[in-house]
Parts: C-alpha cells; structure tokens; sequence
C-alpha cells in the first residue's frame, strides 16, 4: 500500500494532502489546474523539505535521498537532458538500475520511439518528447511510478496503444503508479482508485465511480439516435455529450 | 651553468657580455633581467642565482640586509650618466651643461610632462629627483613629471613625443634613435650612478670567475659601447 | 623564428596549457561552492577568489614569494618533498594559473549558474547520486562553459607577465615565457621588431586555442547525437 | 481566406503542406504525434527560410519580419518570459499593439487569471501557464492566431469555459484561428474547417465531419440507457464509448 | 588613511568605474558579433577581442600610446578636438579598459548564448523588433551575466597595472590608482607594510562591487515579481 502525507508552503499556496493508493494499481489524481497535482507528485519524487511521509509496504521513501527512492516520474513537461540523444535519455535510469524486467526493445516498440532513438530531444515534437520520457521513467525499473499528464500531447491513435501497455505494466509488475490527468476518460480506464484533489487537499478518495462522466455499450443505433447502456453517473437530458 | 640576475636595464650589455666570457670559457652563462627591486626579493625567496647586479645601491642593501648576498663580494661595477632628452622631432638646441638657470619649465610648454623613472622606486628617477633639486628645479617641475615604471618607458614616453623631455640614463639616449639629447646633468647634482654586483650566498664555485671577467678589460670596453662609464 | 623564440613559444605553450588544465578542476571547485552552496562567508570567499584579479600581478607574485619560496610555509614543505617551484616553469605555471583562476572561476560559475536545476532532479529521481549527477548532467550540460573557461584561463596565463616574472624570474628556456621575452626584446633599444614578431606569436596561439575550443564544442555536441 | 503552403526540411523530416482556412473560423489541424502540425505554425509565424507563402486576405505574411505579422500564437510550451510577472507577460503584446479590440481585463476574467497576475511564470502549475500564454497571445490584438494544443493540460472545466469565449472571439472579431489539438471533441466543437496532417503534408481537407467519432444531444435517459441524437458518423453497436 | 592613499582609492575607483561602465556597451555589441553573427573572420575578430589579455599589459600600454598619443591616429583626431588621454585618468580608464574589455566580452558572451532564442522569437511574434527585443528580453534575461561582466570588468581594471602605467604614467592624483601606489610602496625595500594596507582597500573594494552586484541581482529579480 501507498500511504501519502505530504504538507508543503509554496509562496502563497498550502499543500496538505493525505492519501492512500493501492499497492499495484493506478491512482489518479484528479482536480482543477493548480489544485496541486504536481506539487504532491514533486513532494513524493523530491528533495525532502517539508513534513509528511510517503509509505510503500511500509518503508518511509522520505527518507532516502530521491535518488534512492526508486521512483519514475513522467512530468508535464518532458525534462528530458538536451546533450544526449533519446536513447542515452532512455537507457540513463535503466544502467542505473539493477533490475531488468521493463525491458527496452518492449519500450521502445509500445512508444514506438525506434526512429527517434539517434535523435536529440530539441528537435522531437511534442508527442514525441512526452513518449520518451515515458520511456526513460519505465526503464529505470521504479516500485512506483509518477505520471504528470503523460498522454496530453499524445493523438488518440497513439494514446490507445500506450494506455492498454500502462495497464499490462501494472499487471505484470505490481507497480503502484499515480496518475494526474484531466482527461476523464483515460482516468477511468486506468484507474482502480481515485483521489480528488482541490485547493491542496484532498476533498475525496475513492473508486473511479468518483469521477463525473459516464461511459459504456452502444446497444443500438436507428437513424440518428444512438442508445448506449451506462455505467457511472447518467447525463442529465437535453446536455451535449460527446462520444468518443 | 651560471645564472645571473641582474637588472633590466643592462639587458643588451650582458648578454653581450657573457657571450664574450662563454666564447672563451666554454661556459655557459644565463640571465634573468627584471627590476632590481624585484631581483632583490627573489633572492630572499631563494631564486638560484650566483651573481646580482643591481642598478641601484638600495637593492643591493637590501639583498645584504636579507643575508642573501656573500659577505665581501659586493664590487661597485659600472657607472652612468644622467641626460635630459627631447624627441628627435622638436629638432631641440642641446645644452651642454644643465645649471639651475636651465628653463625646464619654459621647455615643457604650458601642459607638456617630464618624463622620469618613478623616483619613488626607479633608480634612474631617484637620481633625476637628486639632481632636480639641487638644481633647485624640483618644485616648480615636480607636479609636471610623469612617472614611468622604468628607464625604457620614460624614454619611449619621450620618443614617442608624448612628453616633450626626459631625464634618462646616457647609456638609454644613446641607443634610442627616436630621441635627442637636450642637456647633460652634472655628475655632482647627483649621487654617484653606480651598479653594484656581488655573488650571492649559494654562488656557484665557478661564479667568482664570471664576476672578474665583468671587471675584466674585454667587459669593460663591451659596457663602454653601451656608454657605461667605470663606477665612481 | 629564432631558437629562442621557439623555446618561448613552447615554454609558453607548456605553461599556460598546464596553468589551464590543472585549473580546471579547482575552478570547478571554488565556482561550485560559491554556486551552488549557502553558507555566512560566501561572499568572503568569493572575493577572495577575485583577489588575483584586483591586486597588481606584482603583488601576487611576491604573495606566491612568500608563500611558495623556500622559506615560505608552504614552499619549505614542498622542498622537503623535493617539490621545487619558486624560479621554475612549474612555478611559472604556477604564478600565470593564479592569476588566471579568478577568470576561470567566473567562467564555470556562470556555466553552472546556466544548468537547469529540474535536469539534475530528473537525473537523481533516475538513480544517479552526487558524483553520477555532476558528471553525467551538470558538468556536461556546463561544457560550453568549461571551455569558455580553459580558453580564457589559457589566454589569460599566456599573457601574465608581472606574477610570472616575479614568482618564477625570468630565466630563457626556463621561465622565459612570451611575455617576459617580449618584455626583455623592448628592454633593447630597436627590440620593437622582435617584440612585435613574438606578440603575433602570442596571437596566433591564441587564435589557434580558439579554434580548438570550437571544434571541441563541435565535436562534443557531434558526439552526443551519435551515441 | 487564408492561403498557406509550406515547404521545409528538417533534418530527416520534409515538410510540405498546402491547404487553404477561412479568414474568420477555426480551422482544425488534426493529426498523429510528429506529423508536422508544429511545424506548420512555426513556419507561419517564424522567420522566412523555406519555400512557400502564406497568404492572409491576399497579402503574404512571409514577406513581413515576423514582428510585423500581426499573428497570435500559443505554443505547445508556453513560452512565457520567465523575468516578468504574468501581468507583464499578459501586456507585451499589447503594448506593442495599435488596436484594443481585446480587452485586457475581459480575457483576465474569462481565462480567470487574475490571482495569477502578480506572480512569476516559474511558480505557475502547467495549467496556469497555458492559460496566461492563450491570454498573451490573444491581447497582441492579432489578425490570425495560431494556437498548438492550448487545452491539453487545462481540465474539463476550465476548458468548457475558456472553448466559448474562443467561439465568441472568432465571432466577434472575424479572425482567422489555425487550431491544433488532438482531442476530436474539441475539435469538433470549435472547428468550421478541418486539415488533416499526416507525415508532413496534408491528406484531407474539409468541414467538422471529417474527424471520426460523434456528438450529439442526450433525448432520453430510461434506467442505465440513454439515448442520444448523435451528429457526425455514427458509433457500431457492440462499441465502447466514452461521453463527454 | 593617509590622504595619498584615500586619493589613490578615490581615483581607483573612477578609473575602474568608468572603464566598466563604458565597456560595458561596447562587450555587448562585440558579444553581440562574435555570439550571434555568422561571417568570415568571425574567429578572427574573436581572437582580436582576446589580444589585450594573451599580450603583456605593457605591450597594450604601448600599442595604446603608438594609437592615442598626440602623435598617434586616433590621438592626433582627438588632440583637435582637445580630448587628452595620456597621462590622464581618462586615459588611465581607456588602458585598464582594454585590459578588462576581453573579460567582458567573454561574461556577456556567455550570458547571450543562455539566453532561449525561443524566447526571443516569442517576443517578436508579440511584435517586438529587434531593439525592442533586444532592450527587453535579451539583455533582462542577460542580466545575471551583465552584471557579471561589469564585477569582472570593474575587478580587472581596479587591479591593472602595466597598461596604465605604461600609458598613462603614474601623475599622483590623475593616474596613481591603487596598483600603481601598491608598486611603488612594494618597489621600495620595507613598503609592505604600506602595500599590505593598499592592498586590502583593493580587495575591500571588490567585496563592495560584488556585494553591490549581489544586491542588484536581487532587485532585478524582485522588480519583476512587482511591476
Ligand atoms: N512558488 C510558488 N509560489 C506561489 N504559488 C505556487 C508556487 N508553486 C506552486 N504554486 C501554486 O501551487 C498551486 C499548485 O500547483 P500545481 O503545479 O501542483 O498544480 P496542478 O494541480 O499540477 O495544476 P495543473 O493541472 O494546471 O498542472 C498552483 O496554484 C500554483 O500556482
Ligand atoms: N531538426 C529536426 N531534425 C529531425 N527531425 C525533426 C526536426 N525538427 C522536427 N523534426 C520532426 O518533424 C516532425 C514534425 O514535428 P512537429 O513538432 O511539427 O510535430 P507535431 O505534429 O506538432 O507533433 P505533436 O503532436 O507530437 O506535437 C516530427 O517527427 C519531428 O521529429
Ligand atoms: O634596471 Mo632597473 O632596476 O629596471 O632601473
Ligand atoms: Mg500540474
Ligand atoms: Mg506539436
């Protein structure tokens, strides 16, 4: 089990956060830009400062220098190291690590990040960058992973590969991941818990049922009404929705 | 092989110098010049020299002082001669002798400097500032001067035209084509000029036999084309 | 170019380089903990890091005297040690380096102040410790900077003058370097040619350590897109 | 109208793209991570060094030096100036302006920047950031703007409020908006026009109905079915679907 | 302090002062060419900028002299017009200068190529032209290595020697800035007392510039948080 409790000052803004996660599943962390997503994930991943803890199994990992946390972080933005080219980037966390079951041709396949590799991230596009920094997170082997917006420069396309490979990580590997993301519906196909924040706090934890929205069958289709068969919270009627 | 300190200013004259002693001694001399305030210093700081020859007695005071100097080897070495000069190019009327009625400051112009070694530690401004003031000019010409780091720079101030006079060495108005001489000063108005040499504490066995060629005849006509006169 | 020009030259060229190279490191040193590390008497230290650079090199030079000559503190251990460096090229190396040092400092201090500091935290939630981070992150990241630094600490030392000669005399073939042998050449009268041949000298050196530096930078970003 | 054809190469990559947007709606550029989509902005608004026109209501814009363009746009990474405050940010474009259609304090309110304005962009959350760098490039008053995934990291309802005053924007001041996003419900919100970019050049032109996926109205809700009046391409049954 | 020495600082620090504050826009617009423009001869010029720091102070004083004496080119233009350089403390500040001018050059080179150029681009796509762009973000964001530029530049010309003296002679009042003092009691067997004591003012003056520099840095960096 992840147990968070982080408490932070950042100028003006008070960060007091306290969570639970599963041990081998995706949390998302949901909430409103500047509600202090990034914050608690730089808090966990960071330079110990401010009071709290962040338990796994047990083991406070505030208390190992960052470097000895075995934490992935994806951030918003890609912070991937300009001199070098993508597949240094890649392979900088896993020579470091004395694991290997993230493999790095199963990386670079599911990112589809093979014709980039001899590259240098100042000349990747958006996408591309976000993909190899995902990348460089998995391979560095984590016991938990950090996911800041991974896929929000990522097309439709490209998010349906990576998101059923996320998921067969956290099967396959127990790995506890925390994953930020305004996207409801990318939240509710990963997640196995959700925690909603606001202000710097949690205002609620729970099951993906937490999030808004609905998702599920089409049953049927006569001209150009659509019925669909929902799980979660019903649409009120006369809204628009967008299916997708 | 001999190493010998001395001061900048009789650059030329020593090389030439010890190439005459190596020619005929086969031995190897080499030189380091600098300023003898510095060449003093660096003695006590144990530099691996044989022989100092300093252009001014103060630094060789010091260097006794400081015990790096063999007690008895100091020899008075060379004497010069101190000259106003006057760039090439202002055509000036040489004096011959320089008398307390000269008219320095008639001869600067109305903003025009005298260039000298710094008195404050150039020997050849110290004896500038010696002979100045017995002449009885030094006050009314002390705020004009400007004070150059050594002999060279006051004389290229003056070959350049930058300053309209200098008080050098006559061995340096010799040499320099740029500039003319504009009056002599009497040996009198000034301490004697002289370069003292002496062996230093850790000479080398052989150094005593560089430090008599330097008084030889064969060097003393060498210094004399450099216009050296003998030491007082 | 005459025998003792070339010895002048190469004496330089040996001099400054060592000046240079060996001030790297400590560069790196002195501008990391005045960067990067808070502590009461930081701005101390860093004027002292400047000192060079304010007081007449003469003055260094008699400061290196008298730490440095034989009856100095340090100078005295180094002799036991059989370690020599008042009136040698070492020391020559010795005397241009300190004054080049503050250049140095300044440069890598800039360099390092450049790095972004979210690459490092990227690099250490990636595993890689103090020393790993410095070497595998900052240093490279900083590069541009770390030669910006041994050129200007090159060119620096190679035109000291004043602490050269003073700390280590000046002595042809053994601390004779450019600047003392053009210092020497204007002593003589007419020595305006020669002293003018071994400026350009001087120049070409310098001119030859910049292209260097540029193809370094060239090499090293080629580098990093091959790997 | 706008007119735009580009010709570049970078690196490996050849761009070369030619479509034509109307001069006051929002045209769409849809297309995977790494077609060129950025690209293509950059072109547009960038300094003149490939082939190719860009022509605005007849005039071509790339005979202007970029400052004089007159062209609006939200990078992919905000950009701000780090050594001002979000309201310097927000004013330079202004300033430097002859008009005032937009007005300053409107586009505070509706981007709800306001506690933000005092504050430096290195203290900002991803979202933040977006949102004063939508608010710089609106208030230089342009004559065409170009905006690279400006919602991606905003949430669903900062964004459903930030998508209407666009609306009112291209509405009321007839400007041109060359819009790149990967998420289809917004593109199919906002856009009169579609491109589709695929590997550097552009592989399909026309209206909103080009994008796959559907929206519609929710016309009834009977226990977990709901039943929609969908626009658009209409979903198979048996398909999993997400609404929005 | 003796009222010499109390002359000597006050001079120091006009000198100094006005060789960095002078210099400082001639480095940008020389950091500016050898940082930003591509042409044949760049590294050429680039070498050029480094002259005054691979040749001995004194060789610069001279080449100072040969250009800005009365006799001289610029000199005789400028006698005409009744500017005089040498022998005067304006002339003190040109040599230590030039002196310092490679050492400016080189921060605010460093500084410029820091900065983003996609931050630059930005502004001119906000329709900011190149002074506008140039007054308001590259040089702001410069700053740091601005100021950088002016404590090294002030630091360098407070402790030159050589250029000055040779240029502009050592006139107690016009010229004889600290270093000059510092020789001339360091010359004179048993002045180390006295060049201890200059010595220090200098080094106190450098703390001054640093702790000055320090201090604009974070105004600088305040102002933007208000304005
Ligand atoms: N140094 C600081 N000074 C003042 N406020 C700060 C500072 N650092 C962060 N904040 C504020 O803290 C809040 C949380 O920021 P954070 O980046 O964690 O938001 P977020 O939830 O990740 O938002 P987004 O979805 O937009 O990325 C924001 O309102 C931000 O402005
Ligand atoms: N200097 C370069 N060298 C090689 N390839 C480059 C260079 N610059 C860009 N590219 C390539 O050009 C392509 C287009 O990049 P661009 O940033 O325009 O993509 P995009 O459509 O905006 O993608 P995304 O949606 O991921 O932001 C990418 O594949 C990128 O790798
Ligand atoms: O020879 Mo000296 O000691 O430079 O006047
Ligand atoms: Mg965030
Ligand atoms: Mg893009």
């Amino acid at each position: 089990m992840l147990d968070v409790a982080i408490r932070r000052r950042l100028g003006g803004f008070a960060l007091e956060a306290a969570f639970t996660a599963p041990s081998d599943g995706v949390t998302a962390l949901f909430g409103p830009s500047g509600a202090g997503k990034s914050s608690i994930l730089a808090a966990i991943a960071g330079p110990t400062t401010g009071e709290g803890h962040v338990r796994l199994d047990g083991r406070d990992l505030l208390a190992l220098p960052p470097e000895r946390r075995r934490i992935g972080i994806v951030h918003q933005d890609s912070r991937l190291f300009p001199h070098m080219t993508v597949e240094r980037n890649l392979r900088y966390g896993l020579r470091r690590s004395d694991r290997s079951g993230i493999g790095f041709d199963e990386v670079v396949e599911v990112l589809a990040i093979a014709p980039l590799l001899s590259r240098r991230p100042a000349t990747l596009s958006g996408g591309e960058r976000q993909r190899a920094a995902i990348g460089r997170a998995l391979l560095s082997q984590p016991d938990l992973l950090l996911m800041d917006e991974p896929l929000a420069a990522l097309d439709g396309g490209r998010k349906a590969e990576i998101l059923p490979f996320l998921e067969t990580l956290k099967a396959r590997f127990r790995l506890p991941i925390l994953y930020v993301t305004h996207h409801v519906g990318e939240a509710r196909r990963l997640a196995d818990h959700v925690v909603l924040i606001a202000e710097g706090r949690v205002v609620a934890e729970g099951g993906p049922e937490l999030l808004a929205g609905a998702e599920g069958e089409v049953v049927g289709v006569e001209g150009d009404l659509v019925t669909i068969r929902v799980s979660g919270p019903l649409p009120r009627p006369g809204s628009h929705v967008t299916l997708t | 092989q001999l190493r010998v300190f001395a001061a900048a200013s009789l650059t030329e004259a020593m090389q030439e110098a010890g190439r005459a002693y190596t020619a005929r001694t086969k031995e190897p001399v080499s030189f380091s010049f600098a300023s003898s305030g510095t060449i003093a210093r660096q003695l006590e700081g144990g530099a691996p020299a044989d022989l100092f020859v300093s252009a001014d007695a103060e630094s060789m005071d010091y260097a006794v002082a400081k015990g790096s100097i063999r007690p008895g080897t100091r020899r008075a070495l060379l004497g010069n001669s101190l000259v106003l000069v006057a760039p090439m190019a202002s055509r000036a009327k040489p004096v011959a002798m320089i008398d307390g009625r000269f008219p320095l400051l008639a001869r600067l112009g109305p903003n025009g400097r005298l260039a000298v070694g710094d008195p404050a530690y150039v020997p050849a401004g110290r004896y500038a500032e010696q002979a100045l003031t017995k002449l009885g000019l030094w006050r009314a010409v002390q705020p004009r001067l400007a004070r150059a780091e050594n002999v060279r720079a006051a004389l290229a101030l003056v070959s350049r035209g930058e300053a309209p006079l200098g008080i050098v060495y006559a061995t340096d108005a010799a040499l320099d084509k740029g500039v003319a001489l504009a009056g002599r000063f009497p040996a009198a108005s000034h301490a004697p000029i002289s370069y003292p040499m002496a062996l230093t504490t850790r000479a080398a066995p052989t150094a005593p036999r560089f430090a008599r060629f330097l008084l030889s005849a064969q060097a003393r006509a060498i210094f004399a084309r450099y216009g050296f006169t003998p030491p007082k | 170019m005459s025998a003792l020009e070339a010895e002048a030259l190469w004496l330089s060229l040996i001099v400054a380089g060592r000046a240079a190279l060996v001030g790297l490191p400590l560069a790196i040193v002195a501008a990391w903990i005045v960067a990067r590390c808070r502590f009461p008497g930081r701005t101390l230290i860093d004027a002292l890091l400047h000192a060079p650079l304010v007081l007449p090199p003469v003055v260094v030079g008699f400061a290196l005297l008298l730490l440095f000559g034989v009856q100095g503190p340090i100078g005295a251990l180094l002799d036991k040690a059989g370690i020599r460096l008042v009136f040698t090229s070492t020391g020559a190396s010795l005397a241009a380096g300190t004054m080049a040092f503050p250049l140095m400092v300044r440069a890598v201090r800039q360099a390092l102040e450049a790095v972004d500091p979210r690459l490092e935290e990227a690099a250490r939630g990636l595993g890689a410790g103090f020393w790993d981070r410095l070497f595998t992150i900052t240093l490279p990241l900083a590069a541009p900077g770390l030669i910006a630094a041994l050129v200007i600490g090159f060119a620096a030392a190679l035109g000291e003058f004043g602490a050269v000669i003073t700390f280590a005399a000046n002595v042809p073939g053994e601390t004779q370097t450019l600047p003392l042998a053009i210092y020497s050449a204007l002593q003589v009268p007419g020595g305006e040619r020669i002293a003018l041949r071994l400026a350009l000298i001087s120049l070409s050196l310098a001119v030859a350590a910049l292209l260097l530096s540029e193809w370094l930078l060239r090499a090293m970003r080629r580098e990093g897109r091959d790997a």
